[in-house]
């Protein structure tokens, strides 16, 4: 096309200033938009091809899908942001099944009025988190709410990844005597979220440990390709999803408190709220449970492996019809460490 | 759909068509105005150019209630909208209509204003007694078809003693601006504008009548046929404006006649009349002063007035220097023309108050009717030609 | 400019000055505020939610016939009557 | 477990009321929200099984992947609500490369204070579509956000679908000559939703098209196997969707818009609100291009189809190195369809 | 943590438990009452009551600020928060405390009420100055260690003439509730209360110091001891009671020496005194009207008064019926005793006061403690064996 | 209840009458309008974003003391210091 003809196909419509409704209308500006974002930040083949999905040839194997919706408040926090964390989320939920992630999709939500450049920098931060971990983004949608109707972006990404062969780890595998493994410090995301609340504001070096742990995966499924279970302890924190599998697996599961590694910002952060770190959100934490001769060479990979270094035996599995999960505390006592009741929310007594 | 339908129809078109083909003196080149935009609609998104011959010219009028507003007033309304205690009510035309530094009502609303689009006045006044703690201003924009209106819903808000509504006026007139488009010392600077007839507003005739026009018809010496908003209104119209020159005739015809009458609707004219009055003097986006062109709300009223309520004063404010909207509306140039047009200014991103509204030449060009040229060679039309 | 369109009046409320009018199967309600009078059949012409004017069905045919002859018989003139 | 020992594992959190923040916290409100509305009622194997992730062995063949957010309003529409459109969307996305949906997830973002009783309404009628289509729901996900942060409920699904063998259909394939073919009247969607907007109210007997095309898709590829192009006009309208194709192939499209089909209804309302009916959102509507050879065959089984009955050639491809789509008005004048600018706003002129 | 993690060490409290199970006299049950949630927490979090023998039994008392609002007073919070021109500020603690109908502040912000959680009562303040056009009320609760945060606030919006600010006061006094659990007509219908010491608040002794303690441990002949929050703090207190007990002394001891003193914090104190007045009665949820327990704005303050501002009156409101808390405050039932307990009545969705806060009996109880005795058939515990 | 820490001021805001405290390693600005005087090095017991007392190092060494004699010798009395 001549200079003259680009004139008459369109000037580019400024990614200057916010969101606007025209953005999610599927016109012109919501072509301009995903092209100028998202296809240009994300760019491979499958995007660029421009249609409503993305094709591709699987390879052998069972494949998984997971889903999660990212809210986070604020959107920018120490150690990422809600497009980080809405690859690394998803990436973590597919790998908890001990599955290598494939391709990921990337739904926004955006609200009217949201500042372009602000979009601009959590896409950049996406597509340089999904570039890491080597999990494309192969397609996507963008919907604009009016303002009042959303809170800035909301990220639902989706990932599918492949099952190596021999592996099948689920939440309802656990047996009396396993072992339960985790990675490494609790509440590290959760924490770096609140210090940046208004009015909770409080100063701390900690930042989310918002990361891939598929890479970990992989490793320890190598190692150890019976491993039992895998999840992530997200929202909710330690507590709740180990009441999740307890209850998936009908067995009880017993911490020891003092093998619960814990950064001492995290620890002063709660007793300033009133918070249990035990129910603080994770975002690149996993816990592993195994059988107890496995045990020891499964920690042993983990902290050979950088997101691992801080990996402890946690505690163990144990028969218990009513599948409660308790701790022997630190102090010398014991207790149930419940589901996680209501929200946390900061309190006087 | 009755009396829709009909006024659509393609065979007749054809007939239509041959006819003007005929009857269009192949030595003359006539350049025919239509004021109203809903004209300019109906020939872009119909194609009407399409079945024109070669010199028939369509001149696109300033005929837009939205692009006509003058950036200052729309700056005005930004204001009221940013005022926390006020919901500003308006039509969705206004929402994008570009104020000073590419301000709209949309990107207020975006960065938390209260704008509430409305279909009617009506809707304006519900959202009054349903808020009793917010300042309900009506941005009331439009011709003398929106006009009447708004009349209705001031004199309603006056008998329910409503306190927290009130009214920011910019009802415009419509024979004062085409009067004005010939007489203007501006048209003199942009060079010759040869406009040999006009087609006349059709709703807006429908409220004042066919007799507002006579005056001008006799002094400028131009034919005037009130025309229907259909394609086959525009191409009747059309075909009796060339009869009237080719006749030597300069008067006022009436195609229209299913709705408009000579007199209009006397009940509407007598609300209209009861609660506004003139302004000596009003700006036009792209026309600049227009004398007694507007409307404001009479002193008995002054309890509804938002610019009183609100102490607004409208500072004047420019268009983009480069913006060819002045010699567009006056004929003198056309959207293409602009350097502007396609890259800068788009529908979604205008600049200039014909970029506007669907009904803006420069938006109906773009969306409808550019680039004929290219992607049909055979010059069939005048833009092509010219 | 001025988006409006011919609606025939299928109910009339006469105490609020409103009407429910027709457009082809679509159904919606105006107001009556501008007009004279109006009956339930009458075609008029429907503005922001607002009448008008009455359309006149005689006239409507009127230019139609008009539109037709333009077409068959080229030498044609419009008839006296369709002057303001 | 005993009477009693149900009592101390935790009486059924009440799913009366409305959604409250505690819903999207992670611990036992969730896990109790997730069992007693999405397992419930989505009900089957994968979702049971209570992890984080679904996990399938997929059949032979190509794979496609897409996923679309749902933020309609109203939530409840003629004809549907915004849980059988979260089906039927994605399930069209994905049916848009040819291709068999097999599964879908489902990410739910809540607003405090959403009726219980809606979500439930909501969910059910998710689950009936699925189960319809025979796509079923195998994973998904929970968030609340705080009132004046969210709009009622946001629903993003993802699908997954396998490509029939020889099948490759893309919006890059269109070539001058091509037929247009659409199945059946533009701008019910759309209408159908304007028609309940507070201030536009007008009454209208148009429902919703939104419906799952999969089924009109499988018989079409089966037919012709070497469609070119396939694609849903949703939002943006007939117009948005050409005009990306156009874009994608380098072609020029030309429509016929006396071929169109289109209900009274749509039209009139339209007239009404100054609104174009080629920018007017479908849901149950798909473009399919073909090679002038194979469209008759197509044209005529989805005919056969009860969502193709109304279906028609509406236009052709052809050369334009500025891929405009242009129309032949039914007036007989000729028109360029443009991209839909900004969004379409009801207007008075 | 300095001043933290010494008093949580392990190895300590194996040797206290070690001396109080030495300590205590097989042939003598010790009912121990702690006052404070603060206790209780701590009991139930380390798991303290492991650490003791099976004659040694912990009562959990009402001393939880959240748990021991009455159910009218919560109304009248919810009533505020729903006027429109409202911003109601709170401790977070306070949000989910059920009102009638099972409303609460939580459910009343899900449905548009402008409810704002706060850490301290500065950003109460904060908030009034930054919306001006709002209405602010910060809804007041707690002991006596919330209270002169809030005789500040109340001092400092006074000293700014803030017009848009007000309190909504509920604060409550620890030492009149003590009294009256052993002293209120309701504990003879509910039958014979053994308890036979006390643990003293920590906090609250830090403002008022332990003096106000002496005149009930005489009164009623029984032992208090002054006592941290951490698990040492509780079993050394505890230590304390039994040697007390043991040698037949009903005395004031302070185990939380490195904070509290005799006198307390006088400039506190003269801040309250400034700022406030006894009410004459005051209702606790579960105890019921206790004279001379709660505090009032003083006339000198009576702008900043919400109760005056917004006319609130507090009408009689029920708990639950089957709700045992006011057995289980006065020791006379344990959690699992009540029907609801834990299929109605859970933290997520609670009835009574015990349930609300994690520092309530029966919330404690739930989320730490429940069913030892099921997973741990050997009773150790006294919940086991009773 | 009352849920409140001992922290140590780390810088002092005389005109606001506020102070930074350190919690470990997590800091917080906090109200010292409660306190008759305090200096950098204090501990003082955080509550709701207020100082509501000094902590004396010394009790709390006494203190601790009383609790390693009370698990190493049985038949230890507690000091009489420690009584109000
Ligand atoms: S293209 Fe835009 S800037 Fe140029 S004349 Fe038209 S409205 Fe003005
Ligand atoms: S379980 Fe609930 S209802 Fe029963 S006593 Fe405790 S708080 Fe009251
Ligand atoms: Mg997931
Ligand atoms: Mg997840
Ligand atoms: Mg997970
Ligand atoms: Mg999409
Ligand atoms: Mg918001
Ligand atoms: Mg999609
Ligand atoms: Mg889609
Ligand atoms: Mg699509
Ligand atoms: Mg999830
Ligand atoms: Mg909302």
């Amino acid at each position: 096309m001549t200079a003259h003809d680009a004139r008459f196909v369109g000037g580019a419509i400024p990614l200057s200033g916010s969101v606007d409704m025209m953005h999610g209308s599927g016109g012109r500006a919501t072509a301009e938009l995903v092209q100028a974002l998202f296809v240009r930040h994300f760019d491979n083949p499958m995007l660029r091809a421009g249609n409503d999905q993305a094709a591709f040839q699987p390879p052998a194997g069972r494949l998984v899908i997971s889903t999660d919706g990212h809210v986070v408040s604020p959107i920018f926090f120490p150690g990422g942001d809600i497009g980080s964390l809405a690859v690394h989320g998803t990436i973590n939920d597919v790998a908890m099944a001990g599955a290598r992630p494939l391709y990921l999709s990337a739904a926004f939500i955006l609200e009217q009025g949201f500042p372009l450049a602000d979009l601009e920098r959590i896409v950049v931060s996406m597509a340089a988190a999904s570039r890491l971990a080597g999990v494309p983004i192969v397609t996507g949608d963008t919907k604009v709410v009016e303002r009042g109707k959303g809170d800035g972006v909301f990220i639902t990404t989706t990932g599918v990844g492949v099952v190596p062969e021999g592996v099948d780890v689920s939440g309802d595998k656990a047996r009396p005597g396993d072992v339960i493994l985790l990675n490494g410090s609790i509440g590290d995301h959760g924490i770096a979220i609140l210090s940046k609340r208004e009015n909770l504001a409080f100063e701390t070096e900690i930042v989310s440990d918002s990361a891939a742990l598929h890479g970990l995966v992989a490793d320890m499924v190598a190692a150890v390709p019976g491993i039992r279970v895998l999840r992530d302890p997200t929202r909710g924190g330690l507590a709740s999803t180990l009441n999740e599998v307890a209850q998936q697996s009908r067995v009880g599961l017993r911490l020891d408190e003092a093998a619960i590694p814990m950064k001492a910002d995290v620890r002063a952060a709660c007793e300033l709220l009133g918070l249990d770190p035990l129910y603080i959100a994770n975002e690149g934490k996993l816990i592993a449970i195994c059988a107890p001769a496995d045990a020891d060479r499964l920690l042993a990979v983990m902290r050979a492996h950088p997101l691992g270094q801080e990996a402890a035996k946690i505690g163990e599995a144990v028969a218990d019809d009513l599948a409660f999960v308790q701790m022997r505390t630190a102090f010398g006592g014991e207790r149930i460490v419940d589901w996680l009741a209501g929200e946390q929310l900061p309190r006087i007594c | 759909m009755k009396y829709v339908d009909e006024f659509r129809a393609g065979d007749l078109a054809h007939g239509l068509a041959a006819a003007i083909a005929r009857e269009a003196d192949p030595a003359h080149t006539y350049n025919v105005m239509e004021f109203c935009g809903g004209h300019t609609h109906a020939i872009f998104r119909y194609g009407v150019q399409d079945l024109m011959p070669a010199n028939l010219r369509f001149v696109h009028g300033p005929g837009c209630p939205v692009c006509v507003l003058p950036i200052g007033r729309v700056d005005n309304a930004l204001e009221l909208a940013c005022d926390p205690r006020v919901t500003l009510c308006t039509y969705g035309d206004m929402m994008r209509v570009p104020a000073t530094g590419r301000r709209s009502l949309l990107k207020a609303k975006a960065e938390g204003a209260d704008v509430r689009m409305i279909y009617s006045t009506q809707d304006a006044l519900r959202i009054a007694v349903e808020n009793p703690d917010r300042e309900v201003v009506l941005f009331a924009i439009g011709f003398e078809t929106t006009t009447p209106p708004t009349a209705v819903v001031l004199k309603q808000a006056a008998a329910a003693g409503l306190k927290n509504f009130s009214v920011f006026c910019n009802h415009v007139l419509t024979p004062a601006a085409i009067t004005h488009i010939l007489e203007s010392p501006e048209v003199r600077e942009i060079g010759t504008v040869a406009i040999d007839g006009f087609l006349g507003p059709s709703h807006v005739s429908s409220v004042i009548g066919s007799q507002p026009y006579e005056f001008f018809a006799q002094e400028y010496q131009r034919p005037v046929v009130i025309a229907g908003f259909e394609p086959l209104d525009v191409m009747q119209a059309t075909l009796m404006i060339i009869r009237q020159l080719n006749g030597g005739r300069h008067e006022v015809e009436n195609q229209y006649a299913r709705v408009v009458t000579r007199e209009g609707n006397r009940k509407a004219q007598a609300l209209v009349a009861e609660v506004f009055e003139l302004r000596s003097s009003f700006e036009w986006r792209g026309l600049g002063l227009v004398p007694y062109s507007a409307l404001r709300i009479r002193p008995q009223f002054a309890a509804f007035d938002a610019e009183l309520r609100f102490g607004v004063e409208t500072k004047p404010a420019r268009d983009a220097k480069s913006c060819e909207c002045p010699s567009i509306l006056r004929g003198a140039k056309k959207p293409t023309d602009c350097k502007l047009f396609g890259t800068v200014c788009t529908p979604e991103s205008p600049i200039g108050s014909c970029m506007v509204s669907s009904e803006g030449a420069c938006a109906a060009y773009w969306t409808y009717g550019r680039f004929r040229q290219q992607t049909r060679p055979a010059a069939r039309s005048t833009e092509a030609a010219a | 400019m001025c988006l409006a369109l011919p609606a025939e009046i299928v109910s009339i409320d006469e105490t609020r000055e409103t009407a429910v009018v027709a457009l082809g199967p679509v159904k919606k309600e105006i107001s009556i505020a501008l007009l004279e009078e109006v009956s339930v059949g009458d075609f008029v012409l429907v503005h922001v939610g607002f009448a008008l004017h009455r359309l006149s069905p005689e006239e409507a045919d009127r230019t139609l016939a008009l539109m037709r002859e333009a077409g068959e018989n080229p030498e044609a003139e419009f008839a006296e009557g369709s002057a303001p």
